[in-house]
């Protein structure tokens, strides 16, 4: 059954098996000042990393011998970034979307911007499909290994589903259009709704036509337990046998599978729910919104939010978490930025909302592609200046941002069991001077300055 | 608390020739190094005084600054379109050396503001890129006040255009050859006097207007040289001053690496924001970006205060803490370089014209 | 393996030779040394086993037993050739490489609009040309100056051989094409210039010579472009013409009558038609084929004749070649092997692309041959320049390798 | 009035196939190149009923047959074109899926290409439909001779082109997703016409598969493996796309490469697919970056790589439209001359699943043959006479339009 083969997809990242099986290859940094950002800050520890994960960290920790030693001495380390939205390998485009397109399809294995962006610290980020209009489909959770198989780059398939609500195509997005997109995005739901009945009512015929069949199966096997009388009866024709069944079940029709409905289906699953991004700009679309999380019981986070911090109590009361970006944007705003701050993940954060930042390198923010993430440092650093400490600004693009990705299990920070992914900075993250000396992800280097 | 106080202190009206002093914090002077627990002392709209043994005459109001804050003089934007985005280009012609580009500023506009606040107290307002020729760029101080009290100089430089945008089809010159042809027959009747801003982006473009500078002898300032990269040598032995920007977070690295380049090859530079293209608060994310590429932290600094002053003529008055010059200076939170800290006070003309609220 | 970082060389300026026999750093006084099984020099005989000797970026000798200095770094090929010098491209220049503001603009500079840094001079430098001609386009009737420059070896006002060396006409549709005429409206946009028919390009072209004579005549105010006009017709300047049907090489015949200036006719599809009249009057030929056998006629209706090449030269007529496209299966080595598949001479095929248009250029002192004095402008083949499997190894400007690439790397 | 003289001069330069059917036709030639198999010198061809009937040194000459004496000139087998649309005069349907519609019902035999490719010695075309259609519909295997479609046709209705070129206006993601729903209708369509046999069968019925619609005629043999795609992928990212498709959906296919597809070399390799080389395949790449232009050879990566590869030419540039030329190229950048041959031959016949009828001088084979003046790979070397099928249907001295563009 597709929707299967979709979950199993899902799984395979999360329940990775927590030990790799000890290769050879064992790395240990030495002396450096580790911020682990899930705990308290180590001055002059130690991280051992075994094949692709992290095995230890902590003070004074024993290195086996023969593992490669890096010495950190005056160095710092801080956990790989994680960028809540990215464009890299799939660009941008204003090809009308829709819900069953994934970004996955998208993918140019063979582009090269990564190098820069994993160069300043980025090592995952995730990727919404690269079209424009109400419903624009499945994202995609990608891990900068610089691997050109598609199906290794792509860490996570079908990662959100994402909708926009309130941008209009032209400059202009007036009330009546944030409305007919949440009345658009209503319907499609409704719509998944009874492909979610009908698949249900389907299952459970299914599984009676089963039992059915297999009692028909042995009443033919049985003889005829009651040869026909000679005689027309008088009397009203024999009972019959309530439990014998009087002729062949009939095998259930299977509906035809629609793939536009499975995504929009997945969403809607109680047990275990697609996460649902929506692009949300003015305060009217950001209610809108809520109101679809509350009538589907969507599990919603709500992206960019540009006026969120307007109604940040509500946001908390809701537990809605925001995706802040892109806290750079160049040019003359577009009518859905004239409510931007850069004080906005402050606000939020302040009001208990839960934050993370991200670099949304669109145009419609003046960036030309997907090279702006090498600057989530710098993003993070002016939304620090603005209310956040410095702590908050670093969480806001490393834990923060895996939770809200739902891959906190793997990323995020410098913990054993999770995943090497790791930076090596000469100096304090948000310092003017500070350059990258190293990048390692999944426990390989991957950026090194000359 | 103390804060509140001294703000209410500062907006009264002034007598002539009261006395403010600045103590604690850190003095970046850019002129000679940075001071620590020194003070300044403003008079008149100037500095009088700045040093360690400075005494603080009686009667002066004196400022204590919290621990941490950084003082720097106010940030300069030798190349801007603030406020007058989009009337810059009288598109009839390509020639119209007479245009002031400072009559389409509008003093009220909301960007004004935003600018002030974020540390930037001067702005040269410049002709459009789209006339070969644009007219005269001119220089405002953002104090605030009415339009004709914000003019420093209204006509600081003329603006030469050798990008591709001042080519039309439909007038004269609608190409590279027939652009210099004219510009060479243009300056060989009407020479031009006085400070040349040239803009040209990539290497080519940059290699003809070093020509033409050296040939007329203009005293020239490159603007934007994006690719400044491939053409140090050419820029170095025409000793010419680069205004450099804007800086976009998606530009190449050849680009990003262009400033430290041309710093180790000891030529000047100044960041500009092209606003609104850029916002002016984004100059000192440009410097930041600059310096992860290479620029190294003192010209990074210079770059946003003496270096443009000098490209203006205007570095007797301002971009330094100096004794002399116009009291126009910043209060930081923590370093300027680092973006994590933010403007808490600037002081245009000795006066208070921006102080961040406190929540 | 991520992508295998490709040491082209492309501006290195040397490259550690196969044979290197003496490893010394080669600094710019020490001597270069070429050895050759076969060198063509154009200007005299192959020589078979040839050594040329390169000091300070010149050719100081080439011949059979040359002295060799020690010290001297040597280069072993197959085959040297001279570099290629093509007479008329547009290397840098914008698709529209003309000043459209008046239909006669004799003071433009086409090397004003040119970008020395462009990729398309890189490529040129791969394919063995070392010399271009890079001039205006064909949207005016009488565009402008054109310069020879070299095709690599520093920023583009160091490769400047010659700045003015031809003044550039051009006859046929193209300077009238997209021209409306005022009839309907009054002039108010650009488009309405004057020539919208042939009779109306090739009287814009008598008229502007017609007013710089009467110019000559009572000079009030200096006006640089009727000077260059004077030059041309006191014959101390060549007019370029570029002209394709026969109808047009008639037109151009005709003014060159009226006035008896110096012309070069470029392009001259339908050449062969007048091949007598050239001959006679002397008139050198620019010639780009296409060898399309596909349709017989063109879209403008000249007709092609795949021997044209072949017929000029032996009727005379000082004829260089000029790359059919700017695909890497069309430049000048290509087109000069097909050129001795449709009756030319190996020989003449050669000389069409090196020293012929060197000398049409008026820079034969520089380039164009192998011969001591000249510019050590070379190209190192590993076999018969006119066989199509023969690649371009190494290519030297003023002595220094420009590019070289070994086949592992392709 | 142009036109006709034109098809009058094409029409004329074609010598009309002579002879009846059964006739022996021997060729003997001083050198002779078989492409499957070592060069012969001074050989012997002997053609039966339009096949090779024997090849090789010293065969002994039949007494009734009609001997062609090459004298030193060379034999090689035709060239083959494995990939042109330039044999129907436009080849993009504007709706996106029509896997129904042939080339074979828009062949012009009057075109000036058919002509030009017999010239140069091309004795088999594979017209497909463009690059522009999702689904374009099915190719059709012809030789450059005959006065009509069908005396042209060699194999009416053969493989299916795809394109992952999405059109104007339309995202990859939207174009893939496409390609996925016809695919899905297909899987659906034979699924539910297995099941409607299953019940039959089960209620005792005959087994025979239920008539398939014709409109989906060509998909379902498509996806039960009888005949393969043609994919055309203009970037790397495509190519893995293809792949990914079509261990998906199992069909069998040959990619019709862009430029930009050398970077997936390798993934084409490890799955042993084979490929048609765009007519540009040597083109300049710019490097923004180090602002360098470097050549990139096609021809050179694949074969690195272990890819086997067939050229393509287009009437656009000079030298790209003579597959000899191509071939010359290839050798240039280092691949040896057997493959280079073989690329413009044997490969070409591989890719078209045609290896046991053209692309090689061996018993069985049809004889298509070149009688060249010299070397194929030397630019020198004429076309002196096309044998197809036995019948010399070409010869050089009775080319009337070559000898007035010549200006004999």
């Amino acid at each position: 059954m597709r929707l299967a083969a979709l979950a199993v997809a899902v799984l395979s990242f999360v329940s990775l098996p927590r030990q790799d099986p000890p290769s050879k290859k064992v790395i240990a940094l030495k002396g450096a000042k580790i911020y682990t950002v899930s705990g308290a800050a180590i001055d002059a520890g130690t991280i051992l990393i075994n094949g692709r994960q992290i095995t230890a960290v902590g003070k004074d920790i024993a290195i086996p011998d023969g593992a490669t030693v890096i010495d950190c001495a005056g160095k710092v380390v801080i956990p790989g970034l994680v960028d809540v939205c990215s464009t890299l390998y799939v660009g941008e485009s204003d090809a009308p979307g829709a819900p069953e397109q994934d970004a996955y399809d998208a993918f140019d294995p063979f582009n090269e911007t990564w190098k820069e962006v994993v160069a300043a610290g980025v090592t995952t980020v995730y990727v919404n499909p690269p079209n424009r209009g109400v419903a624009n489909g499945l994202g995609v959770i990608v891990r900068l290994t610089g691997t050109t198989d598609p199906a290794k780059l792509a860490a996570r398939r079908a990662a959100a589903l994402k909708f926009t609500l309130g941008v209009g195509a032209a400059d202009s997005s007036a009330p009546q259009q944030r409305y007919q997109d949440y009345r658009t995005i209503k319907s499609m739901f409704e719509g998944a709704k009874l492909y979610r009945e009908t698949s249900d009512k389907y299952q459970k015929e299914l599984a009676e036509y089963e039992v059915k069949k297999k009692q028909w199966d042995e009443q033919q096997k049985q003889p005829k337990i009651d040869p026909p009388k000679t005689d027309p009866p008088k009397t009203d024709p024999p009972k019959a046998d309530p439990a014998r069944l009087t002729e062949e079940p009939k095998k259930p029709r299977k509906p035809a599978a629609d793939r536009r409905n499975e995504a929009l289906a997945r969403a809607l699953d109680p047990a275990n729910p697609l996460l649902v991004r929506i692009e949300a700009h003015t305060t009217d679309s950001i209610e809108y919104a809520l109101k679809l999380a509350e009538e589907f019981k969507l599990k919603l986070v709500i992206e960019q939010g540009t006026e969120a911090s307007r109604m940040a109590d509500v946001l908390a009361k809701a537990k809605v978490p925001v995706l802040v970006g892109p806290v750079v944007i160049y040019g003359l705003k577009r009518v859905e930025y004239l409510g931007h701050s850069t004080e906005s993940a402050a606000l939020l954060a302040k009001a208990g909302v839960e934050v993370a930042i991200g670099m949304f390198p669109t145009t419609r923010a003046g960036h030309g592609g997907p090279s702006s993430s090498r600057f989530l440092l710098e993003a993070a650093a002016i939304a620090a200046s603005k209310g956040l400490t410095r702590e908050q600004a670093l969480k806001a693009i490393t834990i923060d941002a895996a939770k809200l990705l739902g891959i906190q299990a793997s990323v995020g920070s410098l913990e054993a069991g999770k995943r090497a992914d790791i930076v090596i900075l000469n100096g304090e993250p948000f310092d003017a001077a500070t350059r990258v000396d190293r990048v390692i992800v999944d426990g390989e280097t991957q950026y090194e300055r000359k | 608390m103390k804060y509140l106080a001294f703000a209410v202190l500062l907006l009264a009206p002034q007598a002539q020739g009261d006395v403010i002093a600045i103590k604690g914090g850190k003095f970046l002077t850019v002129a000679n190094g940075d001071l620590e627990d020194a003070v300044i002392l403003i008079q008149n709209g100037k500095i009088s005084k700045i040093g360690k043994d400075v005494t603080i005459p009686a009667g002066a109001k004196v400022i204590e600054l919290p621990k941490g804050s950084v003082v720097t003089p106010g940030f300069i934007d030798a190349h801007s379109y603030l406020a007058s985005a989009f009337e810059v280009e009288e598109s009839t012609e390509s020639v119209t050396p007479d245009v002031k580009a400072i009559e389409a500023f509008s003093s009220d506009h909301p960007d004004v503001r935003a600018a002030l606040s974020s540390g930037v107290t001067m702005v040269a307002i410049a002709p459009g890129s789209g006339n070969l020729v644009g007219g005269r760029m001119g220089v405002l101080r953002l104090n605030g006040r009415r339009y004709d009290q914000m003019i420093v100089k209204d006509a600081a430089a003329t603006k030469l255009s050798f990008s591709n945008e001042a080519l039309r089809s439909d007038r004269e010159p609608t190409s590279r050859q027939g652009a210099m042809t004219l510009l060479r027959r243009l300056l060989k009747t009407k020479p031009i006097d006085g400070i040349v801003f040239l803009h040209a982006a990539a290497a080519d473009d940059i290699q003809r207007a070093i020509e033409i500078a050296t040939s007329f002898k203009l005293r020239a300032v490159l603007v934007h040289a994006d690719g400044a990269g491939e053409a140090i040598d050419a820029i170095k032995a025409a000793r010419l001053p680069v205004a450099f920007g804007p800086i976009f977070a998606s530009d190449k690295r050849e680009k990003l690496e262009a400033p430290g380049k041309l710093a180790k090859a000891g030529i000047s530079i100044a960041f500009v924001s092209d606003a609104p293209a850029t916002s002016e608060s984004q100059l000192r994310l440009a410097a930041a970006i600059a310096m992860k590429h290479g620029l190294d932290r003192d010209t990074a600094l210079r770059a946003l205060t003496m270096a443009p002053a000098e490209m203006l003529g205007l570095s007797d008055r301002v971009g330094s803490l100096e004794a002399g010059k116009d009291a126009d200076l910043v209060i930081y939170s923590g370093d300027p370089l680092s973006l994590t800290s933010d403007v808490e006070t600037v002081i245009v003309e000795g006066r208070i014209s921006f102080q961040k609220p406190k929540k | 393996m991520r992508l295998l970082v490709i040491a082209c060389a492309v501006l290195a300026p040397i490259l550690p030779a196969e044979k290197v026999s003496s490893p010394g750093p080669w600094t710019l006084d020490a001597a270069l040394v070429i050895k050759a099984k076969r060198v063509i020099t154009v200007s005299g005989a192959d020589i078979t086993d040839g050594i040329v000797l390169i000091v300070d970026g010149k050719i100081k000798a080439v011949g059979k037993d040359i002295a060799i200095p020690d010290g001297a770094t040597i280069i072993e090929a197959a085959v040297v050739m001279p570099g290629l010098v093509n007479a008329s491209s547009s290397y840098g220049l914008p698709n529209r490489a003309n000043e459209e503001a008046r239909e006669v603009t004799p003071d433009a500079r086409a090397i004003d609009d040119c970008d020395g840094g462009s990729g398309e001079f890189k490529r040129a430098v791969q394919t063995g040309v070392t010399t271009a001609y890079v001039g205006p386009g064909d949207r005016n009737v009488i565009g402008g100056l054109g310069a020879a420059v070299k095709t690599a070896g520093g920023k583009l006002p160091s490769r400047i051989i010659s700045s003015d060396v031809a003044l550039k006409a051009a006859f046929g549709p193209s300077p009238s094409r997209g021209n409306y005429s005022p009839r309907s409206f009054a002039p108010t946009n650009f488009y309405a210039r004057r020539p919208t028919t042939r009779m109306g390009v090739t009287w814009e072209c008598r008229k502007a010579f017609i007013e710089a004579k009467k110019y000559r005549d009572d000079k009030e105010a200096n006006d640089d472009g009727k000077e260059i006009l004077l030059r041309v017709l006191d014959k101390k300047l060549v007019l370029r013409v570029s002209a394709s049907r026969a109808t047009d090489i008639e037109a151009v015949l005709k003014i060159v009558e009226e006035f008896g200036f110096d012309i070069m006719l470029e392009e001259a599809d339908e050449a062969y038609r007048h091949i007598e009249a050239l001959a006679r009057r002397k008139i050198p030929v620019l010639y780009r084929a296409s060898f399309q056998t596909r349709t017989i006629y063109s879209r403008d209706g000249s007709e092609e004749r795949f021997t044209t090449f072949a017929d000029l030269v032996k009727a005379g007529v000082k004829t260089a070649l000029l790359p059919t496209g700017d695909a890497e299966s069309e430049g000048l080595l290509a087109t000069a092997t097909f050129t001795v598949k449709y009756g030319a001479a190996p020989a003449e095929a050669l000389r069409a692309i090196t020293l012929t248009p060197a000398e049409l250029l008026g820079i034969a002192n520089r380039v164009g041959s192998i011969e001591a004095g000249k510019d050590a402008d070379l190209v190192l083949l590993n076999g018969d320049p006119l066989h199509i499997t023969t690649r371009v190894e190494r290519v030297l400007v003023d002595g220094k390798v420009v590019f070289g690439k070994p086949l592992a790397e392709y | 009035m142009r036109f006709i003289i034109l098809v009058l001069l094409a029409v004329s330069s074609v010598v009309p196939p002579s002879g009846a059917k059964d006739d022996v036709v021997v060729i003997k030639a001083g050198r002779i190149i078989t492409v499957s198999g070592e060069e012969i010198q001074n050989g012997v061809i002997v053609i039966r009923d339009g096949k090779i009937d024997a090849v090789g040194a010293n065969i002994e000459v039949p007494w009734d047959a009609k001997v062609i004496d090459a004298g030193k000139r060379v034999v090689m087998p035709g060239f083959i074109e494995s990939h042109s649309f330039r044999g129907v005069d436009s080849a993009n349907e504007n709706v996106p899926s029509v896997p129904f519609v042939s080339t074979f019902d828009s062949i012009a035999p009057a075109l000036p290409y058919f002509e030009d490719s017999l010239r140069q010695g091309i004795t088999s075309i594979f017209v497909v439909p463009g690059n522009w259609t999702m689904i374009g519909g099915q190719g059709c295997v012809v030789r450059p001779v005959g006065i009509t479609a069908e005396k042209m046709t060699i194999i009416k209705n053969h493989a299916l082109k795809l394109s992952l070129q999405p059109p104007q206006g339309v995202s990859r993601m939207a174009h893939i997703a496409a390609i996925r729903k016809e695919l899905d209708e297909m899987v659906e369509y034979l699924r539910t016409l297995d099941e409607q046999k299953q019940v039959k069968v089960a209620a005792g019925g005959s087994s025979k598969t239920p008539e398939i619609e014709l409109k989906r005629e060509t998909m379902a043999r498509l996806l039960q493996g009888k005949t393969p795609a043609f994919v055309y992928c203009p970037t790397a990212s495509d190519v893995l796309k293809a792949i990914e498709l079509s261990k998906q959906y199992k069909f069998r296919m040959k990619l019709v490469l862009g430029r930009d597809t050398w970077k997936a070399a390798a993934d084409i390799a490890k799955e042993k697919i084979e490929v048609i080389l765009p007519p540009d395949m040597v083109f300049w790449e710019t490097d923004e970056e180090k602002h360098e232009e470097t050549l990139r050879v096609l021809p050179s990566i694949f074969a690195k790589a272990g890819v086997t590869f067939a050229f393509q030419t287009d009437n656009g540039t000079l030298g790209s439209s003579y597959l000899w030329y191509q071939a010359a190229t290839a050798v240039k950048y280092g691949l040896p001359r057997a493959d280079a041959l073989k690329a413009v031959t044997l490969n070409a016949a591989r890719a078209l699943d045609l290896q046991d009828r053209f692309g090689s001088i061996e018993k069985g084979r049809d004889a298509n043959l070149l009688i060249l003046t010299g070397d194929p790979l030397d630019a020198q070397t004429w076309v002196d006479q096309v044998v197809i099928e036995g019948k010399v249907v070409y010869e050089r001295d009775k080319d009337e339009k070559l000898k007035r563009v010549l200006g004999k």
